[in-house]
């Protein structure tokens, strides 16, 4: 029962326990940037931590999701909450779809064709400038509920905070459940699961589908959140940041996607001390957390932590 | 009633004739041991089984129903399981896991279900872990329950691997050499534990190298070699036949007799 | 027709510089199974070292020579500093490694060199030759050359030397390699110099063709890595096919479809290719052992 | 209670990152006491570093400059600068971090217009006067109460070039833009003021960002029938590269440029393949051949000197525009005698008769650029330099 429910209370604690350190709305907004990209990287956990399938493209879903929320209550006149969940539609639909082709693919291979599919979704959003306004990118709307205008950096700090809490439940309960089980199996011997019955490719397509609704509602979030949606946020470069994120903090655990997410949204945010310096640094600390805790930061850490109560 | 048909089957990779004109049948309740020595193509025989190769030409009929060519999973649904010669268990799971994935057939299976959780899911879930801690105990392995199975011994692992076949509640259960690598006492309780899953019903298809297991606890046995089937009778006809021995140990010592 | 052709020298000329860079993904892959991210970050710089010592009064030959110099050290350091410290580490972790390693000698490139667009001059003029209607620059045959040489070298060293078949033993079983007295680590390292050292040679090739700067790496990289996949990822000459196959792809998209689209009529073939040989054009099948 | 579930465990590992995250909030940019803060976030590296880095050195030259002279209104100048690498997500967090956390009084630049947007909204919540240093016409149209730019908008370089192209009798273009923020913006601008200014666009074809060979889309313009002209919007390394496939294929139509490549570096960058070429520019880029009477004159020459002898770079019109809006910033600090950013931005709303590197600026409550057609000059690459076309 802990095992399930510790994440999710550990992340809340720090949801709420953060704020008292906080002195700006700056802080807020980089808070409320974890929290979404968190989110993302769960998603994308889930496909690689728990299916063991790779993907260079999740970014693709995110930018789906973040102009979803800009594009169909611009020209539509959709609510913007109601353009988040049919940004997750939309996402699920194209995951459904291509997933099935694409997820016959393994290792490098299936890795290029996700990266492929997440430059499409790039390309597409940078071109089509009569539908998203072009490569310099179009206003988000901010969103009503009743009456009640949301937005602001510390809004969407709760709002993302919270979403993400729900989020890392979602997953820890996919994760334990028979379903869940089957993924872990298939990641460990496709062939033996198969003998037991887990339809491997079925299995992998719906861990492909959950991704992309993760990936998708945390891009409708940051478009909120910014007011202004870029294409650049469906490129391989967030896809890339997005991967990074989630084997840093540790693939497979839950608090090391949020882990992840915290150190290359804030760290690099401290490195502008070093100014030119800034990119060279950045480099050097992935370097040294993979070298050294190549587990990623949570679990290496988690086992130091058991072995130094062992002694 | 004979519980699987097997005709006419032939597996090529490549030019290569690994199976050529392979028939039998099994039938329920018995163990039907297949032997022939390394390369004769026992392996693919169960891969074809089990729906992990394609035979290029023959038919498969499990309970009467045609099932050639089916994908493993569609085999396991209606009864057919195994284990692997080189140990496929999942490692980073717990034993208890791995064998609760055994249990995937009976379970609901929904990715949604599983994330919410809806009413009914906590018991569903205790009902699991007893039913594979029961069936980790008929194997003897309930004390590593909650352990890693990548850290235990190969025996255990062996053990657990029949733990999770049986889990799926196979009609077939096909053992790729269970016995592989285990010691005079391990190979034992394994022979202990075929007999006793043959008196609860299960029929079994055994691929093995050790002789002494395959006679005490065969009811038939099949020799296949070079792909094709040699023999297939008795195990007290098929030691006494000349060819067995000429296949095995070659021309020489088959004048002799056994 | 004449159309045609100029579309086919442009493909060419755009193919023969991912397949060079690819070539040095295939090596590394080859002896450490290790996708190295960083390989673009050996063909900048090559073209931003020679710029550079050239600029500082160093003849032109020499100042290759030192920028691949620069490049074999570089490689030397990320295996030695990153890839062996990490040596148990699964694929995905060792990647990672790479892109930190890439966004290192990018962020000293810029601090050293400068984050201008600079050029060399084509080897043999910039003139361009006339070939039945289309107009084709002197250097694309120098970087058609390259790749030739560089494939053939590479190949016989892989297929005709010791330490070649040591490094694809390596990369088959490493564990076995070892046990036949093959020092892993010394071919690793000895892969990881090499594709450096072939990585600044491409940067030098293809520099007067695509200029170059500090930040050109990632994009190369991202190309390259893509065109070994297609063709096979770990096989020279599927790093050589695939690049040249996704370098016409892009120039015929452009030239026939919508300019536009071009890269995105790549990646539907690219998608497709996979598709129908989940393993790449010349990729190995692996079957699994069960 | 000794458990030995990882529920606990994980908790305590949260608690140690979170301490990490209480370091980067303790580590606040000391500060002097007494100084009035000017914020900018530039794109010093990424695809717009030529941009973004001689802004900053601009920017850096000249604060030093005002503060060796006494600061503004007796109070040194404090710049706090970030590079957002032209990402539009890093430049929003950055204009958030200028606004609340670093406290500035008015913001000098994004340097391309993506990271402009971004911004936007956060000036304007704020109430703080933000300059951008970026392209598009879209910065001050519809025009926002905090928002001023000091570049020439791309689309009244379209109309300068499609002026200059009519005078030279040739109405029929090829246009070819790059797929990047400003080239499609000027691409879009372009096909506008195209219909409105008797140029027929006869081939449009486009490139991305980092291509290295665009023969092909050259040979479809240059198979066109009847095209005249070839345009071709973009900045970065793409122009340099079409000019040498202009060379290349033996094209001998007249090339137009767009002021995306008004710098030295594109005349090296595409060498004896420039010759000829035509685009509008400020004409800080000819300072020293503008006529002495040109009011221009001593400022453009004062800041291409200044720039040229800090830096040991030639300049370029995008430090220009970073001069124009920190010049203009303190123009209106002296006139608000205040560093009320609201007092400010009023200030620079009055701003009447600027005089800055990119022509006279006379802004309004309706424009926010206050340039007109005639502060760009029709510029020719001749024998490597820039000089006025005739």
């Amino acid at each position: 029962m802990l095992a399930r429910l510790g994440p999710p209370a550990a992340i809340a604690a720090v949801i709420l326990l953060a704020p008292l350190l906080f002195q700006s709305g700056y802080h807020f907004r980089i808070g409320a940037l974890v929290w979404i990209n968190a989110l993302a990287v769960i998603g994308l956990n889930v496909l690689m931590g728990l299916a063991g399938q790779v993907s260079l493209g999740h970014a693709g879903f995110f930018g789906i999701g973040a102009y979803a929320a800009a594009v169909l209550p611009a020209r539509y006149g959709l609510h913007p909450l109601a353009a988040t969940a049919a940004g997750a539609v939309l996402c699920a639909a194209v995951a459904f779809t291509v997933g099935r082709p694409i997820l016959r693919l393994k290792g490098h291979y299936l890795a290029v064709a996700t990266l492929g599919l997440g430059m499409l979704v790039a390309m597409v959003l940078t071109n089509e400038v009569w539908l998203t306004g072009g490569p310099d990118g179009m206003p988000a709307p901010r969103p009503d509920l009743g009456g009640w205008r949301i937005s602001g950096p510390e809004t969407w700090y709760w709002i993302s905070g919270t979403v993400l809490v729900l989020g890392v439940l979602l997953a820890q309960n996919l994760r334990i459940s028979p379903a869940g089980l089957a993924l872990g199996a298939l990641h460990d011997s496709e062939v033996a699961a198969g003998t037991l019955g887990v339809d491997v490719a079925r299995s992998k397509l719906v861990a492909f589908v959950v991704s992309a609704v993760y990936g998708s509602v945390a891009g409708s979030m940051l478009a909120f959140l910014n007011g202004h949606v870029t294409p650049d946020r469906a490129g391989f470069l967030q896809s890339i940041e997005f991967v990074t994120m989630a084997v840093l903090g540790g693939l497979g655990s839950m608090i090391g996607s949020v882990a992840g997410a915290a150190v290359l949204v804030v760290i690099p945010q401290v490195l502008t001390f070093f100014h030119e310096y800034e990119h060279l640094m950045l480099g050097v600390l992935v370097i040294l957390i993979m070298v050294l805790l190549p587990s990623g930061v949570v679990p290496a850490l988690s086992s130091l932590l058991a072995r130094r109560r062992k002694e | 009633m004979n519980l699987l048909q097997v005709e006419d089957i032939a597996v090529s990779f490549g030019g290569v004739r690994a199976l050529d004109g392979v028939g039998f049948t099994i039938a329920e309740g018995l163990i039907f041991s297949i032997i022939g020595p390394n390369g004769a193509g026992k392996t693919t025989l169960f891969n074809v089984l089990t729906g992990l190769n394609r035979p290029s030409h023959g038919r498969v009929r499990f309970r009467g129903s045609e099932v050639t060519g089916a994908p493993p999973h569609r085999l396991a649904a209606i009864g057919i399981s195994r284990t692997f010669q080189n140990l496929q268990i999942f490692p980073r799971m717990t034993a208890l896991d791995n064998v609760r994935v055994g249990r995937h057939l009976q379970e609901r299976t929904g990715a949604l279900r599983g994330m919410l959780r809806p009413p009914g899911t906590a018991a569903a879930e205790e009902l699991s872990r007893r039913t594979a801690l029961e069936l980790l105990d008929r194997v003897g392995l309930a004390n590593v329950a909650d352990k890693p199975a990548g850290g235990l011994a190969y025996g255990i692992m062996k053990r657990l691997e029949i733990a999770r076949a049986l889990a799926s509640g196979p009609k077939l259960l096909l053992l790729d050499e269970p016995a592989a690598g285990c010691n005079p006492a391990e190979t034992a309780e394994i022979d202990r534990l075929l007999l006793a899953l043959k008196r609860d019903g299960v029929t079994l298809a055994l691929v093995e190298h050790d002789m002494k297991l395959v006679m005490g606890v065969s009811d038939r046995v099949l020799v296949l070699v070079e792909g094709k089937v040699l023999v297939e009778s008795e195990p007290q006809a098929v030691r006494l036949d000349s060819r067995v021995v000429e296949a095995y140990l070659g021309s020489a010592h088959a004048g002799g007799g056994a | 027709m004449a159309e045609f052709l100029q579309f086919t020298s442009s493909g060419l000329t755009v193919g023969a510089v991912y397949a060079l860079v690819a070539l040095g993904f295939t090596l590394i892959f080859n002896a450490s199974g290790v996708v190295n991210f960083a390989q673009g970050e050996f063909v900048m710089l090559g073209g931003m070292g020679t710029v550079f010592a050239a600029a500082a009064g160093v003849p032109l030959p020499l100042a290759a020579l030192l920028a691949v110099a620069l490049a074999v050290v570089a490689g030397l350091l990320l295996d030695g500093l990153a890839i062996r410290p990490a040596r148990q580490a699964g694929p995905i972790v060792l990647i990672i490694i790479t892109i930190g390693a890439a966004l290192v000698i990018r962020g000293l490139a810029q601090v050293f060199f400068d984050k201008e667009f600079h050029k060399l001059p084509g080897f043999s003029g910039d003139a361009s030759i006339h070939i039945g209607g289309a107009a084709v620059l002197p250097q694309t045959f120098w970087v058609l050359a390259g790749t030739l040489a560089i494939f053939s070298g590479m190949w016989w060293f892989m297929t005709r030397t010791m330490t070649g078949k040591a490094l694809r033993a390596t990369a088959a079983n490493r564990l076995a390699a070892e046990l036949v007295g093959i020092d892993t680590r010394l071919v690793t390292t000895l892969a990881f110099a090499v594709s450096a050292g072939i990585g600044a040679v491409a940067g030098i090739l293809i520099t007067p063709i695509t200029l170059t700067n500090y930040d050109i790496g990632t994009m190369l990289a991202l190309k390259a890595f893509v065109a070994s996949v297609l063709g096979g990822m770990g096989n020279p000459i599927g790093a050589v096919v695939g690049g040249l196959l996704l370098g016409l792809l892009e120039a015929f998209a452009a030239g026939y479809l919508s300019s536009s689209y071009k890269d995105a009529a790549a990646i539907v073939v690219l998608l497709l290719v996979l598709f129908a040989m989940p393993s790449g054009l010349f990729g190995s099948k692996s079957v699994e052992r069960v | 209670m000794k458990s030995e579930c990882s529920g606990s465990n994980r908790g305590r590992v949260l608690a140690w990152v979170g301490a990490v995250g209480a370091v980067f909030l303790a580590a606040q940019p000391a500060s002097a006491a007494d100084t009035v803060k000017i914020g900018a976030s530039l794109s010093i590296t990424g695809p717009a570093s030529f941009l973004g880095e001689p802004e900053e050195k601009t920017l850096k030259i000249y604060v030093d400059k005002i503060n060796a002279q006494g600061g503004v209104n007796g109070r040194k100048l404090e710049l706090v600068v970030y590079d957002d690498a032209g990402d539009a997500n890093k430049a929003r967090t950055f204009a958030t971090r200028l606004v609340e956390e670093d406290k500035v009084v008015a913001i000098v630049g994004g340097s391309t217009t993506g990271a402009t947007m971004a911004m936007v909204p956060v000036a304007e919540d704020a109430k703080v006067p933000f300059i951008s240093l970026a392209g598009a016409i879209v910065i001050v149209d519809p025009v926002k109460k905090f928002v001023f730019k000091t570049p020439h908008t791309d689309r009244m370089a379209c109309e300068k070039i499609f002026a200059d192209m009519k005078k030279r009798g040739l109405t029929k273009v090829g246009i070819i833009s790059g797929t990047g923020g400003f080239g499609k913006s000027m691409h879009d601008e372009c096909v506008k003021v195209a219909s409105t200014s008797g140029v027929e666009i006869v081939a449009d074809e486009t490139y991305g960002p980092k291509d290295s060979d665009m023969t092909p889309q050259l040979t479809n313009i240059k198979n066109k029938a009847g095209v005249q002209a070839l345009l071709n919007a973009d900045f970065g390394q793409g122009p340099a590269i079409v000019m040498r496939n202009i060379k290349q294929l033996g094209i001998t139509l007249p090339v137009y440029q767009s002021h995306g490549v008004a710098s030295k570096s594109f005349i090296d960058l595409a060498g004896p393949a420039a010759e000829g070429v035509r685009l509008p520019a400020a004409a800080l880029l000819v300072a020293d051949k503008l006529p002495a009477n040109d009011p221009q004159k001593p400022i453009a020459v004062g800041y291409a000197q200044t720039y040229e002898k800090e830096t040991g770079k030639p300049v370029s019109t995008f430090g220009g525009h970073a001069y124009d809006g920190l010049m203009m910033l303190v123009e209106a600090m002296k006139r608000a005698g205040s560093a009320d950013p609201v007092k400010i931005r009023d200030e620079i709303e009055k701003t009447k008769g600027f005089i800055g590197t990119a022509g006279m600026f006379n802004m309004t409550s309706t424009d926010h650029m206050g340039l007109d057609l005639g502060a760009f000059k029709m510029l020719q690459i001749k024998n490597g330099d820039w000089t006025l076309a005739d």
